[in-house]
């Protein structure tokens, strides 16, 4: 009995639909866009149906795909998806389509730009579903080539200083990882991500990695330390992790609407996604030794770049370093997840609320970042390339509408109850308190932060006097509302009902902390 | 009897309803375009008269089992999100607390509603003003019944947001923008205290609902759990988790140190600063810390009888009651001195909690609510009498022009200094400044009470000499004018509520107090014959701050617009001082503000050269690379590949020959050829 | 008496070879679509005798065969009509003969 | 070996004569359709109902058509001379037809094979399921050369950018 | 001899009675109790004449009814009285019209395909006819009951394509294959929508039998509303679909491009007279009618009674309401629409309809799928989704084809 391949139909409809845009609209930049846009839209009923199919109660793979592909080098195609992999396949469902929307009103691009973005989204699909390390890093590598075209053809004045370094420091994170993976494959021949967690999980990795590095037992922590850190890399530049973050400021400031909005809503997804699918099974020792380091360098990126953003005069900066602050709050859970938690009473439950905060954090981020991103790019074209702090004024009386989106966004992004930046950052806290207190106590400077910059933001474009210059600001069209609507009722949604979207995470995230909490006590 | 419990039980699991009003109300003003003026108002106003009705239900309800009964709090919770194994519930609550909290608000915020639709009749925003106030309405109302700690401090930063859109509602002024962030920055920094103390609590006790059959964090087995590790030596959680909370309502409430955020708040509409920043939103923290007084007293056991948490409330509190006070003093915006009468009445109720005067505290809460809630209209009415003027130096001799705004004005102003028996403010103050003077551990919030006290008999005087007083200072051009009915109407109301509310919590008849703890209210005067020497000082200070300010203000008229205050000619240093309300926001601007500026532009520097150059350096590794791996491609690969290439082109074109074009010629070979071969295969040929 | 199954076969293939006639003796390129058409259909009457006849039981490869025939057939014919009309734009002409520009 | 067989074998094997031998292509074009008919009516005789009403549908409905589109637009001239067809050419194919023809039935007539009696039945639903489990690989190919096919005719056919239209 | 006369009495009286009893089977125990006199080996083919004849008999007589109608409708929707001659109320219209046409002179063109111009006529009526034998007309009344009868129906219909060009291509005239091409192009373009239309159909009831269609469409949701298939949200759309399609493939207004008289002089009708001309206005009038009754058989639930409490009325006599109230439809819309553009029919079919009906499909399997959804607002939710799925896309195909296409600016040349 075979049953349909979901999974690989949600891989490979955008490429074969990216394959016709760039063969068929090349030119026709207007047509390509609405073929985009259907096409994007196909993978939303596959992931309707996934959605409905999916039982929530059930912790493991689901829809599991498994098919030989090198079989002496146990490389497996195999994707499956569980409560970690659904939001995030969900949230690029949402974003792609979004994406395209956002930018309905651009003129530079054609259907090569369209293409690059469906191919985008396939890899992403194959990133949050793939099993084995090979494809999972195919998909990987696969989502930087097109984001990198899409910055370096089509991004602002400083493309090419913002693409390539973002190119060749993610490639250089990839290729570490890489290294460690095959070190990994070398010492216990299996690039399953299952069975390395397995692994991961008994301590097997370590002896492992001595025995068949030809290494002494004295060394064998040093290169387990080593192997951690490669994979690290790769996975916290993507993400990013302080300080292997400056990449990102410039590639979002750069990169065209649409892109950008991917970027921060689903690309910065796979690193926290690499981080709970890899690092977090596989290494919890590693991360555990590691705690208070990664802890810090998680609290000074949340702590940095919320400062930075009060600092920068470009909105697209500030939303940028906004995004590292944010994920920041991921990283922290993640890393709290693995602290040693014999001293924790109700441990498990604790690094559930975590671990269901890191994934709701990461679903709602994506969803107000975008929906930022999209209104500075509206308030760019609007206000004709304009899009410092200090250039508008007043909006709010020639827009009302313009701003009570963008407002509500906003809201949302600082953590306003209510809204669904809240319920994530409140589990991420709650879990994070009780595993090591001074991390979230030191985190709440962020949270100050992000508000002050975001509420600055507020005040200097949308409130005071209403310059002449602005006084024909359009507000939001038709068009655009409705664009703007699924993620605002979203926002809504998960701030009010979150058990939708925490009761698909909540027995996986419940299951990794339950063997977390007992791990060597 | 049964019936009856039954009918409390269905009240409780239905009080989700009245916060839900005015919530709906407000999601359909949001999309309400701006010309349905009428159809806001009235939904507003229905919306809001209706979660009366249904608080006045939700009110009668508490009283049927009031004595004695076990039903006196009831608790209704629902299952919200999974976290692990546990759910997080939120829920409500109704005791006798919430169900008077929210008596009140409902009322005043009807009265301030009808009041708004006059004072705001010309704003063009008008429809999204109606949208705020029913928006925070239905928010604070959430926080009133809500059973949860979690739902708590969610419609805690929802009736923050509230206040932020509304102190910012005329945006395009910057000051009001600039008023509208400082209030939210400000309540934020208390409010990350309570989201602290919020998940330590959790942590610690394993529940944020409040009443849950025995199991919530504010029920004894709770306490006792949070307690025990520290009379076993550890750490000391719970004071630690109180103070965190009481952050919080530091913060909303405007305590001394967050207290700046208050004032400035005033740059919102008149209707806004009465029903928000005097009569309801600001009383949320003492709410608050009321809600949690289990809580807050718990580490009582551990110091014999005295709790540290609340010694710290009531110092906050009396600290703040006569700072504010003595800032009032020396203000000329009509508004602002309220303010800072509010910040100072709000610490005297802080003050009343922490000295174990909890039901004093409350039941000021109710008279504040309403004799404050008139005072902010009364000076709205004035404001919009004297053509949008708020300097009392340009005031004055209005209470000819304006003589219902005048005599309800004077009610207020009465109320609020304390004149005896007939004022709702004498009673409520005289409780607190009675279980102060009870309080043992110190006499300081008794003596800063009693200060207090005169000094707010003498700065209400003095602004009453400056407003209704004297000769009209203002553009003479514009008289002064009374205004209409719907502003006038609900001022006479208030007013009333404003007299009559003190004899629900007299010292003889103490109802309101009893009924806060449920027991059953007793008449008799040995109370108030008992405490009488307290009551003859209290009157003393209030007769003595009356008299200094109408014999410094109104029996001799203020001179002119410009003319200094008669402070500022006695004692021009401290009046200086009290005037830039002790340059605490100065400091504040000078510290806190520049080191944030600082270390933003320091973490931007760092971004740049630091983080920066560690990404350049890795880009320029590379690029050397490539540099080495394209030298060899183009001298060693390539040059092989393109000799190989030619041959093969130069072979190719000798095999094409074969071909002459006619199809048909190539089908009739294939025909013929494949006749033949059936041919041979008849004729047996074995292949 | 002849078998059907017989019958049929002689049907189909005298109807290919007049197929395969007017292919091999008509000029014009449309003549020769259609004698492949025949040709083609000749094919299906095989697979449908087969089926009728055969003396395999219940097996519906034969009808599963014709069915993908006729559909390939009809690709078979628009793409070689088309051709056929690009041709004619080019050549103005539909004889077979005049387009041998191909050639070696 | 019934009348009706022979009647619908002559229909047949006429019609396609027919389609072949006829000098007006329109002619030719609707013998096609005859004996296209005939063959529907021979795999109705037969009893495959559903391939019956597939040919009518797909050969009568749209082949022919098509062809018929095809020869009025290939049509150079109204009653200009036809192309000058060499004889010997014509003489050639038929000669390689006919002999074929006649091995084809020689080895047809050569070859024992026995008929099976009785009626053999295939219902639509049968063919479905045939399809969407059996054949469903194949039935996706097939869809994908007509789409393929739709594709590439128009784009074939429809006039190229800047060709004036005749 | 008189026994078995008796015997033959007695059955027949048994039928007549019968038939009194059951009314909704009349027709079928009156066409078995013919058929039982015929010995043997006759009665299939009498059982076939006989359906034929009732065909042909109840066909044509609505033919005429139709053709009084139409006339009778479009004079009294422009505010005239219509025939009114012949007849009370001009009733006898229609025999008057036959007679007059049977008595015209046939004229053939001289260059004309004699042959072919003979037959073209011919076939198409013979096609139409033969699209009406598999209709279910009530309960067990299809005059054939075939397992893949949505394909006849169409495999027939597809040949009165081939019939309309002989038509146009015989008669050597010019307008007449301009007409014929027309014709083509706009029945095969619908031919599309119309299929794909009538294939939601069988998607969901997963039989090409006409017959399982109509009984899958029985019984009452909720007691009351019937199981039609137009009460769902792809059987809404699927109808609304194929009414267009249906318009166009008989060649009625506002699809009546290839036979309009102001621009082609008739098309293939050009050159024809008298009876043959007759034949094809049957011919119109009865495809018009046999795509009603599929659209009756397929989307309104066939022969089933919209009401439950109606359920007594003959099977067949539902049918023949819907049919009628369909006709009177085509000839409403007729009044009332102008004709469209030939690019504006292309694109209609080619860029709003087909795309709406793959869409349709698709919403017709979410339909199947869905069906086993048990949570409380499953119908609701159903619902929605179905009617978001294909009003979004409806609005932006409707969109596109709205815009505006720029023509050159016309030069009008006059006489000097």
């Amino acid at each position: 009995m075979t049953q349909t391949p979901w999974l690989s139909l949600l891989i490979f409809v955008p490429w074969v639909m990216a394959l016709g845009l760039a063969c068929f609209y090349r030119k026709d930049g207007d047509a390509a866009k609405k073929a985009a846009l259907v096409f994007s839209l196909l993978p939303a009923l596959v992931t309707l149906f996934l959605v409905g199919h999916f039982d929530a109660a059930r912790a493991g793979m689901q829809f599991v795909e498994r098919h030989d592909w090198i079989p002496s080098l146990a490389v497996e195609y195999c994707l499956g998806l569980d409560g970690f992999s659904l939001p995030l396949v969900i949230l690029t469902t949402i974003l792609v389509p979004f994406a395209i929307l956002a930018s309905w009103q651009e003129k530079k691009t054609d259907g090569v730009f369209y293409a690059l973005i469906l191919f985008l989204q396939g890899n992403l699909y194959g990133v949050f579903t793939a099993l084995n390390f090979f494809p999972w890093f195919l998909f990987w590598e696969m989502s930087l080539i097109p984001a990198f075209f899409l910055i370096r053809i089509w991004g602002g004045q400083g493309r090419i200083a913002a693409a390539t370094p973002f190119f060749i420091y993610t490639m250089l994170g990839s290729a570490a990882m890489l290294l460690s993976f095959l070190a990994l494959y070398i010492s216990v021949g299996t690039f399953d991500f299952v069975k390395l967690a397995e692994l991961g999980r008994t301590g097997v990795i370590e002896g492992a990695l001595y025995a068949n590095l030809g290494l002494t037992p004295a060394d064998s922590n040093m290169w387990v330390t080593l192997v951690f850190f490669g994979v690290l890399l790769g996975v916290a530049v993507k993400v990013p992790l302080f300080p292997f973050h400056s990449w990102l400021p410039a590639a979002y400031a750069e990169a065209p609407t649409s892109v950008t909005i991917l970027l921060t809503g689903a690309l910065s997804k796979m690193g926290v996604y690499g981080f709970l699918r890899l690092l977090l099974p596989i290494f919890p020792g590693v991360i555990r030794e590691w705690l208070e380091v990664l802890l810090a360098l998680a609290l000074a990126g949340i702590i940095f770049s919320a400062f930075a953003a009060l600092f920068q005069k470009d909105l697209k900066r500030m939303l940028a370093y906004s995004s590292i602050n944010h994920l920041g709050y991921c990283l922290l859970g993640i890393f709290a997840a693995a602290a040693s938690t014999h001293e924790v009473a109700g441990a498990a439950t604790e690094i559930a609320a975590t671990l269901n905060g890191v994934v709701v954090q990461m679903f709602s981020h994506g969803i107000s970042a975008a929906a930022l991103f999209c209104f500075v790019g509206w308030i760019e074209t609007r206000g004709g390339g304009l899009r410092g702090l200090e250039d508008f004024g007043g909006l709010r009386k020639a827009a009302p509408i313009f701003c009570g989106l963008f407002g509500i966004s906003a809201f949302s992004s600082l953590g306003l109850p209510g809204l669904n930046g809240f319920i994530g950052e409140f589990l991420i806290f709650k879990g994070v308190f009780a595993l090591v207190p001074w991390a979230a106590v030191g985190a709440t400077v962020g949270l100050l932060v992000t508000a002050l910059f975001l509420l600055t933001c507020m005040e200097k474009v949308f409130h005071g006097p209403l310059p002449e210059k602005w006084e024909k600001w359009p507000d939001l069209s038709l068009f655009e509302r409705v664009t703007m609507l699924p993620l605002a009722a979203l926002m809504f949604v998960i701030g009010l009902c979150p058990q939708m979207l925490v009761g698909l995470v909540n027995p996986c995230s419940t299951r990794m902390a339950e063997w977390l909490s007992r791990l060597w006590i | 009897m049964i019936s009856k419990t039954w009918e409390t039980l269905l009240v409780v699991k239905l009080l989700w309803i009245i916060p839900a009003i005015p919530m709906l109300a407000a999601g359909v003003l949001a999309l309400t375009p701006r010309g349905y003026r009428r159809m806001a108002a009235s939904l507003a106003i229905g919306s809001m008269v209706l979660a009366f009705l249904f608080s006045c239900l939700a009110f009668y309800a508490t009283m049927i089992p009031l004595p004695y009964s076990e039903a006196w709090r009831q608790s209704y919770n629902v299952p919200w999100f999974d976290i692990g194994h546990e759910t997080v519930r939120v829920g409500w609550v109704l005791d006798p607390l919430s169900a008077l909290m929210l008596a009140m608000v409902t009322f005043v915020g009807t009265c301030i509603f009808v009041f708004s639709t006059g004072y705001m009749a010309e704003d063009e925003n008008f429809t999204r003003f109606f949208g705020f106030l029913t928006l925070f309405a239905g928010a604070m109302l959430g926080l009133i019944i809500s059973n949860s700690l979690l739902l708590l401090f969610i419609c805690w930063e929802l009736v923050g947001l509230a206040s932020y859109l509304l102190i910012g509602f005329w945006f395009h002024k910057p000051s009001a923008a600039a008023a509208a962030k400082k209030a939210f920055m400000t309540t934020r920094i208390g409010d990350l205290g309570l989201l602290i103390g919020m998940v330590w609590l959790y942590s610690e006790t394993g529940t944020l609902l409040f009443y849950d059959g025995g199991f919530g964090c504010l029920e004894t087995k709770a306490l006792i759990g949070l307690v025990t590790p520290a009379i076993s030596g550890g750490t000391l959680a719970v004071t630690g988790i109180a103070l965190l909370i009481f952050c919080g309502a530091i913060g909303k409430s405007g305590q001394f140190p967050l207290h700046v955020w208050l004032p400035d708040a005033m740059e919102g509409p008149t209707p806004v600063s009465a029903l928000i920043h005097a009569a309801t939103m600001v009383a949320a923290g003492v709410f608050l810390v009321g809600r949690m007084l289990p809580l807050m007293g718990a580490d009582m056991i551990l110091f014999s009888g005295s709790s540290p948490t609340l010694y710290i409330v009531a110092m906050v509190g009396s600290f703040t009651a006569l700072f504010a006070a003595l800032i009032a003093v020396a203000q000329t915006d009509i508004k602002r001195i309220l303010a800072y009468s509010t910040v100072s009445q709000l610490g005297y109720m802080m003050m009343a909690i922490g000295v174990g005067g909890y039901p004093a505290a409350i039941f000021h809460l109710l008279t504040h609510a309403f004799f404050k809630a008139l005072l902010f209209l009364g000076s709205g009415s004035v404001i919009h009498g004297c053509h949008h003027e708020q300097d009392i130096r340009r005031m004055g001799g209005i209470a000819g022009s304006m003589k219902i705004t005048f005599a309800t004005y004077a009610v207020g102003m009465m109320a609020l200094s304390g004149v005896p028996f007939f004022f709702s403010g004498f009673w409520s103050k005289e409780a607190i400044l009675h279980a102060a003077l009870t309080w043992t551990p110190s006499m300081l919030p008794f003596i800063f009470g009693l200060c207090g006290a005169f000094l707010t008999a003498f700065y209400m005087t003095r602004m009453m000499g400056y407003v209704f007083f004297g000769n009209y200072r203002g553009d003479s051009c514009h008289a002064p004018h009374e205004s209409p009915a719907t502003m006038t109407v609900p001022l006479v109301i208030l007013a009333v509520f404003a007299v009559l509310l003190g004899f629900a919590g007299t010292s003889f008849w103490p109802w309101c107090q009893s009924y806060l703890t449920a027991q059953r209210v007793r008449f008799g005067w040995e109370e108030f014959l008992h405490a009488w020497p307290l009551t003859g000082g209290s009157i003393a200070m209030v007769a003595a701050g009356i008299g200094l300010g109408w014999k410094l203000y109104i029996s001799r008229p203020v001179g002119g617009a410009d003319a200094p205050d008669i402070l500022e000619t006695m004692h021009p240093k401290i009046y200086n001082c009290l005037k830039n309300k002790f340059f605490v926001d100065e400091f504040y601007a000078a510290t806190w503000v520049r080191w944030c500026g600082a270390f933003a532009s320091v973490s931007d520097w760092m971004e740049r050269f630091v983080w920066g150059g560690m990404m350049r350096g890795a880009a320029f590794f590379t690029a050397c690379l490539a540099l080495l791996n394209s030298e060899t491609d183009e001298r060693v690969v390539n040059g092989s590949f393109d000799g190989g290439c030619k041959v093969l082109k130069a072979s190719s074109g000798k095999l094409s020959l074969f071909q002459n074009g006619k199809a048909q010629r190539y089908l009739c070979v294939i025909g013929a050829a494949f006749a033949l071969l059936l041919l041979a295969l008849e004729m047996g040929v074995k292949l | 008496m002849i078998q059907p199954l017989h019958a049929c076969l002689i049907l189909s293939s005298l109807l290919f070879c007049i197929g395969l006639a007017g292919v091999l003796a008509r000029h014009n390129t449309i003549l020769m679509l259609i004698g492949v058409e025949l040709m083609l259909n000749a094919a299906n009457v095989n697979f449908i005798a087969f089926w009728r006849y055969g003396a395999w039981a219940g097996q519906s490869a034969g009808v599963m065969f014709a069915i993908f025939s006729i559909a390939v057939a009809a690709a078979e014919i628009a793409v070689g009509l088309a051709l056929v009309i690009l041709i004619f734009r080019h050549v103005r002409t539909t004889s077979i003969d005049r387009v041998d520009g191909m050639k070696g | 070996m019934s009348i009706s067989f022979i009647i619908i074998s002559m229909i047949i094997l006429l019609g396609a004569a027919a389609a072949v031998s006829f000098s007006n292509l329109i002619h030719c074009a609707l013998s096609l359709a005859v004996a296209m008919v005939g063959l529907a009516m021979l795999y109705l005789h037969l009893g495959a109902e559903f391939v019956g009403f597939t040919q009518v549908l797909v050969y009568v409905g749209a082949v022919s058509i098509v062809v018929l589109f095809a020869i009025l637009l290939t049509r150079p001239a109204p009653f200009s001379p036809g192309v000058h067809v060499p004889w010997h050419g014509r003489v050639t194919g038929i000669l390689v037809a006919g002999l074929v023809a006649g091995m084809l039935v020689g080895a047809v007539l050569g070859t024992p094979l026995t008929s099976h009696v009785g009626q053999r039945v295939i219902t639509v639903k049968q063919i479905g399921m045939e399809l969407m489990t059996t054949y469903a690989a194949p039935l996706e190919i097939v869809g994908l050369l007509l789409t393929a096919a739709l594709m590439g005719a128009v784009i074939l056919a429809a006039p190229e950018n800047g060709e004036k239209k005749p | 001899m008189n026994e078995l006369f008796s015997e033959w009495v007695r059955r027949a009286v048994e039928t007549l009675s019968e038939m009194l009893r059951n009314p909704d089977q009349a027709p079928v125990v009156g066409k078995a109790f013919i058929v039982s006199v015929f010995p043997e080996f006759l009665q299939g083919v009498v059982g076939a004449f006989i359906s034929i004849a009732a065909l042909i008999s109840v066909f044509g007589g609505l033919f005429a009814l139709l053709t009084l109608m139409e006339r009778k409708g479009l004079g009294r929707i422009q505010n005239r009285p219509g025939p009114n001659r012949v007849g009370p109320f001009g009733i006898l219209q229609p025999v008057a019209d036959g007679l007059k046409m049977l008595t015209k002179e046939d004229i053939v063109p001289f260059r004309a395909d004699a042959f072919l111009h003979f037959i073209a006529p011919v076939i198409l009526v013979m096609m139409s006819l033969l699209t009406l034998a598999v209709i279910p007309y009530g309960r067990n009344m299809a005059p054939i009951e075939l397992d893949s009868a949505l394909l006849f129906f169409f495999a027939a219909g597809a040949c009165t394509e081939l019939a309309v060009f002989l038509a146009g291509w015989a008669s050597r005239n010019k307008y007449s294959l301009l007409g014929a091409m027309r014709a083509i192009a706009q029945m095969i373009s619908y031919e599309l929508p119309l299929l794909l239309a009538s294939f939601s159909a069988v998607l969901l009831v997963g039989s090409l039998s006409l017959v399982s269609i109509v009984d899958s469409q029985g019984g009452f949701m909720l007691g009351v509303l019937p199981k039609w298939n137009v009460l769902t949200p792809w059987g809404f759309v699927g109808f609304i679909i194929f009414m267009i399609g249906a318009f166009a493939e008989s060649n009625r207004s506002p699809f009546d491009l290839p036979e309009a008289e102001s621009e082609l002089i008739a098309g293939h009708l050009t050159e024809y007279s008298g009876f043959k001309y007759a034949l094809f206005f049957m011919a119109e009038y009865i495809g018009m009618l046999a795509i009603s009754g599929l659209a009756v058989t397929l989307f309104l639930g066939g022969w089933h009674a919209p009401v439950p409490f109606l359920g007594w009325v003959p099977s067949y006599c539902w049918f023949f309401a819907k049919l009628l109230t369909l006709a009177c439809f085509f000839i409403w819309v007729r009044a009332t629409l102008p004709r469209l553009r030939a690019d504006q029919l292309m694109a209609l079919a080619w860029k709003c309809l087909i795309p709406l009906s793959f869409i349709n499909l698709g919403v017709t399997v979410f339909w199947h799928y869905s069906a086993a959804w048990s949570f409380a607002m499953a119908l609701p939710a159903r619902w929605g989704i179905a009617f978001l799925a294909l009003a979004v896309p409806y609005t932006f195909l409707a969109r596109q084809l709205g815009t505006k296409k720029t023509f050159a600016r016309r030069t009008y040349r006059f006489a000097e």
